[in-house]
């Protein structure tokens, strides 16, 4: 799994633009029809209607009946996408030339899957997508309908609605392109902040631009509008992240709320198994390891007076996240999964910005980045050791636009 | 099979006595599970204890041990000793450090034996959890590749070959001797001088021992200490390939200079007169030191120090052989004018001086300046350069040598990247341990030596060829099997995802990736048990024998009772 | 502040550095707290969150890591790592405010006897001031 | 016929009383039980040895947060516990025990096993939104007449294996309609005797209510048809199982929870059945699509086969399922024709072979002929 | 193979490379050192340039191996006296003094020390401390066992006969004051020398006002000073009891009287300015040199380093004409720089780096070994030879400072090398 | 239905009793159905039944398993639990109302060439009856 072929691209200067008259989903469809028939692509990896119900599968498609069904944007993450092409590729590149369509996060879950080496991008053209968020599974399975419309109406404003799920809400990450000059994804369709009538087909790759060269797409659009509306949501969806990183942090820190957060928690590893992050084949808290001995649980118990059962639940979340939160993305997938309705997305989220400002490391933005836990400089972090006596240090160079 | 646990708690004289409450911990003890035996005894390390506890363990049919004394770095060995000498395998045994960690540094003795009894509960929890290893042996091939044929490459092959070590050397121009080729005459240590080397390459030639390969590049390395497997091709046979085995392998590929043209203040190119050292070396050997048109210089300028700032370091070598030049001069062109132009004199070795004060005696300049300048004013070269006082003054010459740094060879990337070698921030390849490793690589087995470690002289690059050799004749001896670290890292293929974290954080290069299955491999044979691959996989896919999850977690578990 | 309380604290120990330097405070009689229990690893970089973390919850109330200084590891590089493993849960820890106090990193090298015994007593004595840690009774974990 | 230890309080105060005079008698070390854990709602297993900590337990709350068999895997997987304890679990949950320890993986050593009729639990989402108490009285109301409550977990509601079979102690529920005002526990060994031994309350011999407990078979069994009937035709075949399961997530909750998959790692999270992009690639020439990952129904069925022999009919993976597949009804559907297959009944003995672990010579006779 | 016996002299880090390879190769060694302990110089750092690491930490893992390395015979206050024969067959007389205690039964607990009513300055720590005349010299000492200067113990010298007090402090009968210095005689194959070095003595170069009182300092002194196992473990405190503020640190001293570059000074000297900076950040410091010698690829990046920390390096006309002296009960240095205008430097600590000469006893065993000295009286090596390991008689071989001055790699490396040479020898095989 | 149409059937075979069996089969010149692809096992009994279901979802139109009679297992009896992993298989197959008919259990000794090739053209013959699997046309699995 060798590093990429792309080439950096300062920035993206302009993008095609497709007139969308019949909704933009069409229209993106539409692009993805053409680039099938001229074999432009050998195939797409894109959302698919399963027929006759309201759920949504991950396709790998080159018939292009197939798209009827696709939706470049679904209501709901299902398999969060990142962890859908490592699926696909992790055990042997394919040797065709196909695209994926994923949203942010999912791209940079893919981007990160990428350096742990699960996932190969080679002859595979990663689309990412404007992403106003996701509307909760479960509200989605309880009511599609309306889920469907309440997303199409998030769709409209841009705003991060109520209607999406709560780190979708404070999600400032939803367009990558803006994110940062190295490119986590080859071609980026740009939605919000343009007219209903048109989408904007972005190339960040010399990858990108290939596909839009066979396409016959002219990328001569400006730019500007759709940035300046981007910089606006941005905006407001940083400040509510602002104040939701400080009400919500009130109510889960410190020892005894934290371990109150997980009450409820059942054990069932939803929240790990749909992880795109937790890549392992086993997850070390499933395994004998931590296992002990019936009287080494007696005399936990003992201590306390009373021991809950499942055993080692804190640990489990905490050990996952120690494993994990340099590289979350914040997509979301572990709170639709779970049983029991914890936050736990949003403490991930919280806990993995935090870590990943400290080690100045944004997940998935750039594909030739090194790892934080496999990698060091001589001189960091010496106030882990000496707080008072020194600067504390950031061990990279400042990568994402803010 | 049911285990029988010996618990042994070692007084120390009364070291440990008289801190300890040891009858309150023995009894404390005696009823863990699978404790058989629980005593104490005076002095366990002296000769009488040893005995004593070599026969209890005999007489007791003990299957595990476990002793409360000293720390284990002062008797860990001892004792595992005696468990061979009992038919015990030496790693069913813990030694539990009561007297540095709790005698010797709690005075009260209550709280000193509480804290001792749980070091022995963790003790005795944890050698129940010890599998026995066992060392294995390796078959090690005794043959060393060399690659450079330069002076280092060739001292390295004379101090290696015998009848029953072969060498193969290969270098990849057409003939060995390296850059002495290019020298007209060495620096006079002890006398040496270039028959010296002369003679050197004779011997090699006919060295039945030593295959010598020109005009070669090796092409693959792969393998480990004692069984490195190689490929190379001749350049020119229509790129012949060999393949040989080898157990050891000596890179000794030199170095390259630096190329004044990056500092256009030196005219190097530009200025006509202005050479480099080695074009000077030329000059030597065809015995003419003329200028450009065919006339002796009457003045000479030796600009010393030439790419240092660039490349951050001092090359050693050059403030000598610029004396060395500038004598040459003196001799053959006794009117001559010489100025040697240096930052600092760097003559560290106890000859070097009096060769300088004998330079300066002959009527050499010497000058000390940080900034110099060279151009060419009406076809004269004119040095620039401000003094020592702070002035800025300027000499004309009709002849000025630079001395430029020394810098890797072009080869050392490839180099590096076939054999895993880590290299510097000058680019120079990285020590085994820059103080007492200086020889060896973090790879074991692989050792570079000579310039390509750093600039040196000829003196020091063959010490460090004889150095390479000395650690090869004395670990890599025909028909001795080689004994790897037996507390090594193992993978536990059905958990391993692939990540190759492991690899990256690994220093030795000791895990590799089998691309077919997908997982990591340890090649247990050069690992270090040092479990850095243990602390970076998150999937605990990988375990340190001996230093094992559960055998830490049971030392945890006991620290918390 | 609890009179009787006498923390548990485990100390994770490198080999080559830190565990020669508590044999070292060992041999020349500097007193320590008895409240520290050693652990021994080959290199610090052996010790990762798993170890930590299970530590702490059950119910360490502090976890000292001890290595060679930065650049004098035995085994090249390994502390490097040790101390970005370490930087990550102790942000972790200080992100959920989960007494990011209670786990601390210290250099100790061979020769720093004196050192050692410093170290292991000011942690002592700041985690006998912190209290109990609040793992230790928490019965839902 | 059997004794019965009569305590004269609500059936939950009596048998919490009970437990407490374990503990504070020393009979036991431990008490296993449902415990009110933290937040409002929110109960888990707890190995309470603390009599003061009795006062938060809650055995008899119809929830399941996970099925207790399982976690006394968990807890006794690596050796017997020395000291005695009492759990108090349900039936379904006391025969997942039973299964596990079959198969090593559980150790029934010093544990005294007290369970109940059971009047079945609800879904763990009834109680996520904070009105869980307000569903008890109804339920209490429900099991006092035998009856069956809609807003169970479907799988309770077509449980016919109520009765707990190898528990020490019965805890009289289901038509109990004395249990608001009498506890009344079955003492069904001279293990359960010796626990209840100086207990509080009134020993009598009586038998557990035949009748009622008959009456709640026959509507659970109506239930189970109908439940049944629910996963049609529609749901079945490929194509119905291909709608059934079109929104699985792949999170393999359903298998982490089941209790019977006690796998340390689960075949199909192994790489074995990890596909190669070589795999889509010819999926994708043959039928134009391919979908990403593969294999749910080979997952779903694949489990099936390993484990629905010994399918206890908890229902926990129908309620852990993030994507609202009725896992658990399938599950019972195909457990049941399983069992009658081979005559078992998984958990009903602790001597009886599971059915892959044995077979009878002379069986299916003319197959394969 | 042939088994063969070699004689190692100095326990060195140059010492111990040689002695531990050379029974990897199946050789039996007998390491003899003078002192009561080993590791040589190198133990007396406690850090090295240019990585800073830790020199105790660096060193011994290697001293314990030789502890406990069966093949090595380790000769502790010893010297050879006597040596005959030829390569291969050398006859070798070892004097062993008496150390009084038992290397097997000590244990190392030091209950002997406090007890002992002498007290002596002590050498190791330059006389910058005191010790009994029963004790380790530092804490740390490998092998962990103290041995009883004879000279100054009241028993043995006779002073006060009856005096035992450290035999009765002693609970495992280690203490034997009828231990008799010994002679040893031993054959052995091949001699490989490795004295190390001597520092010159301050009080033979006037200028600098060393008097062991006031805060002038050598360069050992400054390690033992700031070690953490040294006199006042690791904390900087002068001997007036200040703490040093203003510090110049001089370099070649005594160069131009020995006639050669020390090689080390100008790092172990850059060295001692990034500690001093490191512990007191305030800290002026000037370091007064002559030319930098800094050779080695990371070494100059080292010294920029310094640089950056503001450590001012002053480069002085004549390194000769730098004097210290004592005006107004403060410490004053006179130098001269490059504009030749006279200055000074007013300090409150000086450290000076003085030459390095050859071992105190090279010239004896020299005599003993039959080998020659060079001019500056180190030991002379092979004519006509490029490498500086063999010497003209066959089979002795230098390595280390006792061929000339050199840091700890070079010194390794030769004594790698003389390994090489050895084994090759008893193989058969000599080279050229 | 295409008359082109040859089914993919998948045979699953011990190897002592029926792939001899097998070999005998094609030594006595019988017709084998084209059809089938035989892949040889050690024991019947390590037909794991995913094997089945996995052939099955992948496409094969019909799985095979065959084995030693009853009583006449090389290994004892392993094909006592052969038969009861057929009747799983084959109950779950019909509970969940998939095409049991594609799945086959025959026991086949060394000695049954001709048996061999009859079951096989039958079982063949029933596929082709039945047609292609439908998994051969579904994406979603």
């Amino acid at each position: 799994m060798t590093a990429t072929e792309n080439i950096k691209i300062e920035k993206p200067p302009k993008g095609a633009s497709i007139p969308a008259k019949e909704g933009i989903k069409k229209a993106i469809l539409g692009v993805f029809k053409k680039a099938l028939e001229t074999e432009a692509l050998d195939a797409i990896m894109i959302p698919v209607k399963v027929p006759e119900t309201e759920s949504y599968a991950w396709v790998l498609l080159k018939d292009t009946t197939l798209l009827e069904n696709a939706d470049p944007l679904p209501p709901v993450m299902t398999i969060q996408g990142g962890k859908v092409l490592s699926d696909l590729t992790k055990h042997g590149k394919i040797n065709k030339n196909i695209a994926a369509v994923l949203r942010p996060c999912e791209t940079r879950a893919a981007v990160e899957l990428f350096k742990l080496k699960q996932l190969h991008f080679e002859n595979i053209t990663l689309i990412s997508i404007d992403c106003p968020g996701a509307i909760p599974l479960s509200e989605y399975l309880a009511e599609p309908e309306k889920s469907k419309k309440s997303f199409d109406n998030v769709l409209d404003k841009w705003d991060g609605d109520d209607a999406v799920r709560k780190v979708c809400q404070i999600c400032y990450r939803f367009s990558l392109p803006t994110l940062t000059n190295a490119p986590a994804s080859d071609l980026h369709i740009g939605l919000s902040g343009n007219t209903k009538d048109d989408v904007l087909l972005i190339p960040v790759t010399p990858k990108g631009e290939k596909i839009l060269e066979r396409l016959d797409l002219k990328a001569d659009s400006s730019l500007q509008k759709w940035e300046t509306k981007i910089k606006e949501i941005k905006k407001i969806k940083s400040q509510r992240r602002k104040k939701f990183n400080h009400d919500f942090k009130a109510n889960i820190s410190g020892p005894e709320k934290f371990t109150a957060v997980f009450d409820g928690c059942i054990n069932c590893h939803n929240c790990q198994s749909v992880c795109p992050i937790c890549y392992c084949q086993q997850c070390y808290f499933d395994s004998a390891t931590t296992k002990l001995s019936s009287e080494d649980y007696f005399r936990r118990a003992k201590e306390r007076g009373a021991l809950r059962f499942p055993l080692d639940t804190i640990l489990f979340h905490l050990g996952r996240m120690s494993h994990m939160a340099l590289s979350c993305v914040s997509c979301g997938a572990c709170e639709d999964a779970c049983p029991m309705s914890i936050s736990v997305s949003q403490v991930f989220s919280l806990v993995g910005e935090q870590t990943q400002q400290a080690f100045n490391y944004t997940p998935g933005i750039n594909r030739e980045e090194s790892l934080a836990l496999q990698d060091y400089l001589e001189d960091e972090f010496c106030e882990v050791e000496t707080p008072s006596e020194c600067e504390p240090t950031n061990s990279n160079e400042v990568k994402e636009n803010v | 099979m049911s285990k029988k646990i010996g618990v042994y708690i070692c007084e120390c004289g009364t070291n440990i006595s008289d801190r300890i409450d040891i009858d309150s911990l023995i009894e404390e003890i005696s009823s863990l599970e699978d404790v058989g035996v629980a005593k104490k005894y005076g002095l366990l390390c002296s000769p009488a204890g040893k005995k004593y506890l070599a026969e209890d363990i005999k007489k007791e049919e003990l299957t595990h041990l476990v002793i409360g004394a000293c720390s284990p770095r002062e008797h860990e060995q001892t004792f595992m000793k005696v468990c061979l000498e009992a038919g015990l395998n030496p790693y069913l045994f813990q030694m539990v450090n009561i007297r540095e960690q709790c005698a010797w540094m709690i005075s009260d003795k209550e709280a000193a034996t509480r804290l001792a009894i749980k070091y022995i509960r963790a003790g005795i929890k944890r050698v129940a959890l010890h599998k026995s290893l066992e060392k294995i042996e390796l078959e090690s091939n005794p043959d060393v590749l060399v690659i450079g044929g330069g002076i280092a490459g060739i001292e390295a092959s004379l101090s290696l070959a015998g009848p029953e070590r072969k060498i193969y050397l290969v270098e990849k121009t057409d003939a060995l001797g390296g850059m002495t080729n290019k020298f007209a005459q060495l620096l006079p240590h002890q006398g040496a001088n270039l028959s010296i080397v002369k003679d050197k390459i004779e011997q090699v030639n006919n060295n039945e021992h030593i295959e010598v390969f020109t005009s070669t590049a090796v092409e693959d390395i792969h393998g480990f200490l004692g069984n490195f497997e190689i490929s190379v091709t001749n350049q020119e046979k229509d790129s012949e390939k060999k393949e040989f085995k080898a157990g050891a392998v000596v890179v000794a590929i030199g170095f390259g200079l630096y190329d004044p043209k990056e500092t256009p203040a030196f005219g190097y190119g530009d200025v006509e007169n202005v050479i480099n050292a080695l074009e000077f070396e030329t000059m030597i050997s065809s015995g003419k030191i003329v200028l450009k048109n065919g006339k002796p210089p009457a003045s000479v300028a030796l600009i010393h120090c030439v790419g240092r700032k660039e490349k951050g370091y001092c090359s050693k070598t050059c403030c000598l052989y610029s004396i060395k030049f500038a004598r040459y001069l003196k001799d053959k062109l006794p009117n001559v004018d010489v100025s040697e132009f240096y930052q600092d004199l760097c003559l560290p070795d106890k000859s070097d001086q009096n060769y300088f004060e004998e330079a300066k005696k002959k009527g050499i300049h010497f000058i000390q300046s940080d900034e110099i300048e060279i151009k060419d004013i009406n076809d004269r070269i004119k040095v620039k350069y401000k003094s020592a006082e702070g002035k800025k003054e300027e000499l004309s010459v009709d002849m000025a040598i630079l001395a430029p740094a020394m810098v890797p060879s072009q080869d050392t990337p490839k180099m590096a990247e076939m054999l895993n070698l880590p290299l510097d921030e000058t680019g120079f390849f990285k020590e085994a341990h820059e103080m007492l490793n200086p020889v060896a690589t973090p790879i074991e087995g692989v050792f570079v030596v000579g310039c390509a470690l750093g600039p040196k002289n000829i003196p020091d690059s063959i010490v460090q060829s004889q150095a390479a050799a000395g650690k090869i004749l004395s670990t890599l001896i025909p028909g001795k099997k080689l004994e790897p670290e037996v507390k090594t890292a193992e993978i536990r293929e059905e958990f391993c995802t692939g990540c190759q974290t492991c690899l990256s954080v690994c220093f030795y290069g000791v895990i590799s990736f089998d691309e077919h299955k997908g997982i990591s491999i340890v090649n247990e044979a050069i690992c270090r048990g040092c479990g850095s691959c243990v602390g970076s996989c998150p999937s605990g896919a990988i375990k340190i024998k001996h230093f094992t999850y559960p055998q830490l977690y049971r030392e945890v578990l006991e620290a918390l009772r | 502040m609890d009179k009787d309380f006498k923390p548990n604290i485990v100390g994770f120990l490198c080999n080559w550095c830190s565990y020669a330097g508590a044999d070292l405070a060992g041999s020349n009689k500097l007193e320590i707290k008895p409240f520290l229990s050693v652990v021994k690893v080959m290199c610090s970089s052996r010790v990762n969150s798993n170890l930590v973390l299970t530590s702490f919850l059950w119910g360490a109330d502090g976890v000292l890591i001890a290595g060679c200084h930065p650049g004098d590891c035995h085994y090249e590089k390994g502390n490097y790592y040790a101390r970005r493993r370490f930087a990550l849960l102790k942000k972790i820890m200080e992100s959920l405010n989960l007494e990011p106090q209670r786990l601390q990193l210290s250099w100790v090298s061979a020769s720093e006897g004196k050192r050692y015994a410093e170290v292991v007593n000011k942690f002592a004595e700041d985690i006998t001031k912190i209290g109990p840690s609040p793992f230790r009774k928490n019965q839902n974990l | 016929m059997s004794d019965v230890l009569k305590i004269k309080k609500p059936v939950e105060e009596g048998i919490t009383e009970f437990l407490k005079f374990l503990l504070e008698k020393n009979k036991v070390k431990g008490i296993f039980t449902l415990r009110k854990a933290g937040k409002t709602d929110s109960f888990s297993y707890s190995l309470i040895t603390d009599v003061e900590e009795i006062k938060n337990a809650a055995p008899l709350t119809p929830i399941m947060p996970a099925n207790a068999g399982q976690l006394l895997s968990s807890f006794t997987l690596e050796d017997a516990i020395k000291e005695p304890i009492a759990v108090v679990i349900r039936p379904c949950e006391l025969r997942a025990f039973v299964e596990l320890t079959k198969r090593t993986q559980a150790n029934m050593e010093n544990i005294y096993l007290i369970s109940s009729t059971c009047a079945g639990v609800f879904p763990l989402k009834s109680a996520q939104n904070g009105k869980f108490s307000q569903l008890l009285p109804k339920y209490w109301e429900a099991a006092k007449k035998s009856e069956v409550l809609a807003s169970l977990r479907p799988t309770c509601t077509a449980c016919e294996h109520f009765v707990p079979a190898l528990a020490d102690i019965t805890i009289s529920v289901v038509g109990n309609k004395n249990l608001t005002e009498e506890c009344s526990l079955h003492l069904n060994t001279s293990k359960g005797e010796e626990l209840a031994q100086g207990a509080p309350g009134n020993k009598t011999t009586e038998k557990l209510n035949d009748k009622e407990l008959a009456q709640l078979k026959e509507l659970r069994l109506k239930e189970r048809e109908k439940l049944f009937a629910s996963v049609n035709d529609k749901n079945l075949g490929l194509a119905g199982l291909v709608k059934t399961f079109a929104p699985c997530l792949s999170c393999h909750g359903c298998r982490q929870v089941c209790p019977i998959c006690f796998c340390t790692l689960c075949d199909f999270d192994s790489k074995t059945h990890e596909d190669t992009a070589s795999h889509y690639q010819s999926e994708l020439n043959q039928k134009g699509g391919a979908r990403v990952p593969s294999g749910t129904i080979f997952f779903h069925t694949g489990r099936m086969i390993h484990m629905a022999v010994s399918c206890v009919n908890c229902g926990m993976c129908s309620d852990v399922c993030p994507a609202d597949i009725p896992v658990a009804t399938l599950f019972s559907m195909v457990g049941e024709s399983l069992q009658k297959l081979f005559d078992y009944l998984p958990g009903r003995d602790l001597e009886e072979p599971a059915p892959s672990e044995t077979f009878i010579e002379n069986e299916f006779a003319g197959l394969g002929e | 193979m042939k088994k063969q016996n070699v004689l190692i002299i100095g326990a060195g880090v140059a010492g111990m490379e040689a002695s531990q390879l050379l029974t990897e190769a199946g050789h039996k060694v007998y390491l003899v050192e003078k002192e009561s302990l080993i590791g040589g110089q190198t133990i007396k750092f406690e850090e090295v340039y240019p990585n800073m690491e830790c020199s105790t930490c660096m060193v011994s893992p290697k001293q314990q191996e030789i502890l406990q390395n069966e093949n090595i015979e380790l000769l502790l206050l010893s010297e050879v006296k006597e040596v005959n024969g030829t390569a291969g067959e050398f006859k070798v007389k070892v004097k062993k003094k008496a150390s009084y205690v038992s290397l097997a039964n000590c244990i190392g607990c030091g209950a002997c020390y406090e007890p002992c009513p002498v007290s002596l300055d002590n050498n190791f720590e330059e006389g910058l401390s005191k010790m009994k005349a029963i004790a380790v010299p530092c804490a740390g000492a490998l092998p962990n066992v103290p041995a009883i200067d004879a000279e100054n113990c009241l028993h043995l010298n006779g002073k006060k006969k009856e005096c035992q007090a450290c035999k009765e402090a002693c609970m495992f009968d280690a203490i034997d004051f009828s231990e008799k210095d010994e002679t040893l005689d031993l054959e052995v194959s091949a001699i490989i020398v490795a004295t190390g070095f001597d520092m010159l003595d301050l009080k033979k170069l006037s200028q600098y006002g060393y008097n062991q009182k006031d805060n002038v300092y050598t360069a050992l002194e400054f390690e033992r000073l700031y070690a953490e196992n040294g006199p006042t473990e690791g904390k900087l405190i002068l001997r007036d009891g200040e703490t040093p503020k203003t510090i110049g640190i001089i370099h070649c001293a005594g160069r131009e009287e020995q006639g050669y570059c020390s090689a080390v000074c100008c790092m172990y000297s850059t060295k001692f300015s990034h500690f001093l900076k490191h512990k007191v950040p305030e800290a002026k410091i000037k370091e007064f040199h002559s030319d930098l010698c800094i050779p080695g690829k990371s070494h100059q990046k080292f010294y920029q380093e310094a640089l950056k920390k503001e450590i001012e390096f002053i480069r002085c006309r004549n390194i000769q004409d730098i004097s210290v002296e004592k005006k107004n009960g403060s410490l004053q240095v006179n130098y001269q720089n490059g504009n030749i205008e006279k200055n000074t430097f007013k300090a409150n600590m000086i450290i000076v780096a003085p030459a390095m000469l050859p071992g105190k006893d090279t010239k004896n065993l020299a005599e003993t070994l039959g080998l020659s000295l060079d001019e500056k009286g180190f030991f002379a090596t092979k004519s006509n030879e490029l490498s500086p390991i063999a010497t003209d008689v066959e089979g002795i071989f230098v390595a280390g400072c006792a061929e000339g001055p050199k840091d700890i790699p070079d010194s390794i490396a030769q004594a790698e090398a003389a390994v090489g040479k050895v084994v090759n020898l008893s193989q058969g095989k000599i080279n050229e | 239905m295409e008359k082109e149409y040859t089914p993919q059937i998948i045979g699953f075979l011990c190897t002592w009793c029926s792939y001899t069996g097998a070999d005998l089969a094609g030594v006595s010149r019988l017709q084998i159905p084209p059809s089938i692809r035989v892949i040889r096992l050690m024991c019947s009994g390590r037909i794991d039944p995913l094997f089945v279901t996995k052939a099955f979802i992948s496409g094969s139109d019909g799985v095979m398993m065959m084995g030693c009679h009853p009583g006449d297992c090389h290994y004892q009896k392993g094909n006592y639990y052969t038969r009861r992993r057929y009747k799983t298989i084959n109950s779950v197959f019909e509970s969940l109302h998939l095409d049991t008919e594609r799945i086959f259990l025959s026991w086949v000794s060394a000695s049954e060439g001709v048996k061999y090739a009859h079951v096989t053209k039958e079982f063949s013959d029933k596929i082709t009856g039945l047609g292609p699997n439908p998994v051969k046309k579904e994406i979603f699995l």
